[in-house]
């Protein structure tokens, strides 16, 4: 069988809309550099490098190959994997498998995404060709839309209820330096009244648009202990894609198809001994890119039964000091450099793990943590973090 | 002088980049049936998958559900619907095909086609938000000509009362 | 801007297959960063070609660059180089590419100014096809009109 | 290596200038089909208690580009035709021989056993030029309209002045590749030319001539690996990776000596040291190279070591590298004959794995038993790949 791999290095750029201060290689180099120091590494002790991003956001065709004196990879092996918004995952899966191959001892693993050099919405738009439809798309924000429409109908989830989430999130974001939307949202009134960006989404209640790299170090067991006292653990990770959903795109408003989202936590928990996810699993880093998603995704990952997402929402449960912290960084709502996005999840549950999240870093102990990603029509990686395997 | 000078933010150089690049994108056989038959028919048609007897929305030619191949079982479907789920832009979205910042005169809506037909994404000819939220029961409006470019032959789904 | 294409479906001649003729346009805005746009400026207002300097690997970059991909260092400290160098290669295109700056045929080359590590990519003018050779001395032209891009320096000219 | 990887199917479709009649999906399931057929093997999810093998496909690594299919999330394109619904999919977005690497590493790590890898690209339906010059630095590079044949350009001016080699050694690459591809009953039917030709054709961007630069082509390739137990199952004559490593360059042109390819040595090396390779030149019995441009079966070469520095030239004239030679390269014809690029680095791998199953009918090298496989991506071979076969 193979190595088992720990994250030994975390390291994050401090998000923004804009950073016209440095160029793309530039940005990711500064994450890499971050993970370097926190491995207290050298570029030298890196001995793979592994890149994702969606490469139409920037049309930057092979950035990684552009990047490779920045990120360390010069005259050292790797690869870019892309999907789709769950890209900054897939990596972290091909690093989970190279290094437990053997093949590597070490391994950065990057996701990146610098938006402020394209058109986030034209670039999703890009997703259907014409010869298929032109012009019906309307972006990621139209297809969320129609799915908080769908969660308010079928559920009975009131618009306060995902203010409720957006000011959780918020909350987060402003104990969380690398946040970009850190607003210090005071009371639920400020997001109801924020207007509709797509109805009925409002504006504070989609992600924004980020530029931003998250790079992790990999290392094998026994490189792992050597590196670092507070290994973090890959327990397992499991990915699901999906064929788009017969009526819609990230969601199933027929009520009769499988979402990804079920069938990876099914796998996830059943191989790795979870019965009661909030009791065996201590907190979660979920890929939300609505609020209302948040809470029809806590339903997908069965922390609660169908259609009650909202409650936990209404009895807390899901803050920071709750019984289940979900996306106390503050979430992809306040931060979401797209081929990023999957790999801070990861990176910011590996650091609930090492307790090492400083100002938002929950009250309950946390030996055992989940991280999920959402891209493409519906697709789904979930990973498990363990403290000690 | 030399603080002063400190404090003014260095400059920083852009370069702004527009080139389109042409692409000849195949409908390939399966979604060339749906053309066909568009435009000369004004007809819609998808094949049903051999195992769980589903239409496939893009027609192709395996059932990625069963993994099985899905053949050429096809189907003509009704161009009447009902709305499921709608939405529209409030900005104009900059479309990489037009190569322009639209907002799409239409709302999107997801119309549920008759009698066991596939969910269509297409646009509604009633633009009034008040009036969209009352619109269910729609029908395709064909172009008369330029046809021949399969689902854009439809120019968009005109509410009807039954 | 380039004119927008208009789009057109073709079918095949004995197949059910339509192809879709259509393109994808998505402009961008690329920045320099701070040392590559302090390297632009440099061009700009002072026709300098300026450098970044790795003391540790004996390195110097240009373009300006703020890593040295041997150490990993952070560059700061910055050093004119010389607008006269040696063509280390070159080539002739004749091809035509749609993003070209000018009409092909257009002389590319590989520059190492002196006082640089690092072979600077641009552009030959001004000598015959014939005479151009690996070996050759050349020095920057630059632009009347410079507006802090790579394109002020318009080509290097053999030296006389 | 510590468990053996075995390629157990390969499949490749008829390699064409156009491919107007079929889209992305249709494309690939060509090949995609083949292998399927050829194991029996369903997806892991789909197999019942009453089939034949008891265990199925555990995930699908698939290869291409949003560029190159003008559309985001490009893998949307084949993920119904490569059984991506409920499954483990993700896709490379690089020259294919890495998503065989990656499918090698998932089978390695124990936590997949048979894995599909599936590669396709419809050159024809994109505009090259405007999509190598996006792989550019923006600032520095990418305003000067360079793309990757200007880039090729500058390197074999480079290397042709650097270690002698002429123009009539790349042209007898051409002849020698279009020789083969036409024994290839899967080549595109480029047809044959002589070192006159190829001499006598348009320059493009000095030195490279049109006929020093391979045609566009269309197609896609398919293959399955497995465990050694599951390959074992799954066909008489497994295949075995012995060796596999990539090594990436730097990006900047003006950073290296074009005449060199350090990275192409390094990845050699460590493939070359899990093979237990140490004389590669009278150890491999083919080896199948990606050569966009002439020059590079040439550069590549003394990269991989078959041949000293400056000696790839005299190595083409002494016949050497022609089929029946002492070290044929690029029996299939390679990219000169017609290959897309992206599918090329896989397109290498199954001509090593056709050799050495004694299947490449007329083309065959008699006695195959260790072949090398090459892939570069990016301008000037920015990352490069190499892949060691064995029968044994």
């Amino acid at each position: 069988m193979g190595n088992r791999v720990a994250i030994v290095g975390i390291g994050q750029t401090f998000h923004k809309s804009n950073r016209k201060d440095v160029t793309l290689q530039e940005m990711v180099g500064e994450a890499v550099r971050a993970a370097l120091l926190d491995a207290q590494m050298k570029t030298q002790d890196v001995e793979a490098v592994f890149t994702a991003n969606m490469e139409t956001f920037e049309n930057i065709f092979l950035p990684d190959a552009m990047m490779a004196d920045e990120t360390a990879a010069f005259m050292k092996p790797g690869l870019k994997v892309a999907t789709g918004g769950t890209a900054g995952a897939s990596v972290v899966e091909e690093g989970f498998h190279f290094v437990a191959s053997g093949l590597f001892d070490t391994a950065l693993v990057i996701g990146f995404e610098k938006q402020d050099c394209g058109d986030t919405t034209a670039a999703i738009t890009g997703a259907v060709t014409p010869v298929w439809g032109k012009g019906v798309a309307t972006g990621a924000i139209g297809e969320f839309a129609k799915q908080a429409l769908t969660y308010m109908q079928k559920t009975g989830a009131k618009e306060e209820h995902a203010a409720m989430v957006r000011l959780k999130a918020d909350k987060g974001a402003c104990r969380n330096p690398y946040a970009h939307l850190r607003l210090g949202l005071k009371s639920i009134k400020e997001v109801l009244d924020s207007g509709y960006l797509v109805w009925p989404l409002k504006f504070l209640e989609f992600c924004p648009q980020s530029s931003g790299a998250c790079a992790l170090i990999f290392a094998s067991e026994q490189k792992a202990r050597k590196i670092t006292r507070k290994p973090v653990w890959i327990a397992d990770l499991v990915t699901v894609h999906q064929e788009p959903f017969r009526a819609g795109s990230f969601g199933d408003p027929t009520g009769k198809e499988e979402y990804s989202q079920d069938i990876a936590v099914d796998r996830l928990y059943k191989r790795n001994g979870i019965t009661n996810p909030i009791r065996d699993i201590c907190m979660a880093e979920i890929y939300e890119p609505s609020n209302w998603e948040e809470m029809s995704h806590y339903e997908h990952y069965h922390f609660c039964p169908r259609n009650e997402g909202w409650k936990m929402v209404e009895k807390g449960m899901t803050e920071m000091e709750g019984e289940f912290p979900v996306n106390p960084s503050g979430g992809v709502i306040a931060t979401n450099p797209i081929g990023a996005t999957p790999t801070i999840r990861v990176a910011e549950a590996a650091l609930q793990v090492r307790g090492d999240a400083g100002e938002h870093q929950v009250t309950r102990d946390v030996h055992t943590a989940m991280a999920t990603a959402l891209g493409g029509p519906n697709w789904t990686v979930a990973t498990l973090l363990r403290r000690s395997l | 002088m030399t603080t002063e000078k400190a404090e003014k933010k260095p400059e920083l150089i852009k370069v702004d980049i527009a080139r389109p690049r042409t692409y000849k994108w195949s409908s390939g056989k399966y979604l060339g049936r749906v053309y066909k038959e568009a435009l000369e028919n004004k007809k819609l048609v998808a094949n049903r998958c051999p195992k769980c007897k589903e239409l496939i929305w893009q027609p192709a030619a395996v059932c990625g559900r069963c993994n099985v191949e899905a053949g050429e079982d096809w189907v003509v479907m009704s161009d009447k619907g009902t709305v499921v789920q709608y939405t529209y832009l409030v900005f104009p979205l900059w479309d990489p095909h037009y190569g322009d910042r639209l907002a799409n005169p239409y709302p999107t809506a997801t119309i549920k086609l008759d009698d066991d037909g596939v969910f269509l994404v297409h646009f509604l000819e009633e633009r009034d938000p008040e009036k969209l939220k009352n619109v269910k029961r729609v029908q395709a409006v064909w172009k008369e000509e330029g046809r021949g470019r399969g689902l854009g032959d439809i120019l968009y789904f005109r509410t009807i009362d039954e | 801007m380039a004119e927008i294409m208009q789009d057109r479906v073709e079918k095949l001649k004995d197949l059910d297959v339509f192809v879709y003729h259509g393109k994808i346009f998505i402009p961008n805005t690329y920045t320099a960063g701070l040392t590559g746009s302090r390297f632009l400026i440099e061009l700009r207002d002072n026709k300098r070609i300026m450098a970044t300097r790795c003391q540790a690997c004996e390195q110097v970059y240009v373009p300006a660059r703020s890593v040295c991909k041997y150490c990993y260092g952070q560059l700061t400290e910055w050093v004119p180089v010389s607008d006269v160098g040696t063509v280390e290669t070159y080539t002739v295109d004749g091809h035509s590419n749609g993003v070209q700056p000018m009409d092909p045929p257009i002389i590319y080359g590989i520059i190492k100014l002196d006082g640089a590590t690092t072979g600077l990519v641009h552009m030959i003018s001004g000598v015959d096809f014939e005479k151009l050779a690996i070996g050759m001395r050349v020095k920057a032209v630059f632009a009347e009109k410079r507006v802090g891009s790579i394109l002020d320096i318009k080509y290097f000219a053999p030296l006389a | 290596m510590s468990e053996r990887v075995g390629i157990v199917a390969v499949a490749q479709t008829k390699y064409s200038a156009d491919r107007a009649d079929v889209n992305e999906g249709e494309l690939v399931y060509e090949a995609v089909k083949q292998v399927l057929q050829e194991t029996g093997l369903k997806f892991a999810k789909d197999v019942t208690g009453g089939d034949a093998l008891n265990f199925g496909i555990d995930a699908s690594v698939t290869c291409s580009q949003d560029h190159w299919d003008g559309r985001t999330i490009s893998n949307c394109n084949v993920m119904s035709y490569v059984g991506g619904h409920h499954s483990d999919e993700d896709k490379v977005a690089e020259d294919s021989l890495n998503a065989v690497f990656t499918a090698c590493a998932r089978i390695m790590s124990g936590h997949q056993d048979v894995v599909l890898v599936a590669t396709h690209c419809k050159e024809s339906q994109a505009d090259k030029w405007g999509i190598e010059n996006t792989a550019l630095d923006p600032v520095f590079l990418r305003v000067l309209g360079l793309d990757f044949l200007s880039g090729a350009a500058m390197q074999a001016r480079r290397y042709m002045y650097k270690y002698g080699i002429t123009a009539e050694q790349c042209a007898r690459v051409v002849v020698k590749n279009r020789a083969n591809g036409l024994k290839n009953p899967l080549g595109q039917g480029t047809p044959a030319v002589t070192v006159a030709d190829v001499l006598g054709s348009q320059v493009l961007a000095s030195p490279i001539r049109q006929l020093d630069m391979k045609p566009a082509s269309d197609g896609a390739c398919a293959m399955i690996l497995a465990t050694e137990k599951k390959a074992k199952k799954l066909c008489a004559r497994p295949i075995w990776i012995k060796g596999v490593s990539n090594c990436y360059e730097t990006h900047y042109l003006g950073d290296r000596d074009l005449a060199e390819c350090d990275a192409l040595v390094k990845a050699a090396k460590k493939a070359y040291s899990m093979a237990g390779i140490t004389d590669p030149d009278r150890q491999l019995s083919l080896a199948e190279i990606s050569e966009e441009y002439s020059y590079q079966e040439l550069l590549w070469m003394e990269g991989l070591g078959l041949c000293g520095r400056g000696e790839a030239g005299r190595l083409i004239e002494s016949g050497t590298t022609q089929l029946g030679g002492k070290l044929p390269v690029n029996p299939s014809g390679g990219m000169l004959a017609g290959n897309p690029t992206v599918v090329a680095g896989m397109a290498r791998i199954a001509e090593g794995v056709l050799q050495l199953r004694g299947e490449a009918g007329e083309r065959q090298v008699r006695g195959a038993k260790t072949a090398l496989a090459h892939g570069f991506t990016g301008v000037c071979g920015a990352l490069q790949g190499v892949m060691i076969l064995g029968k044994a």
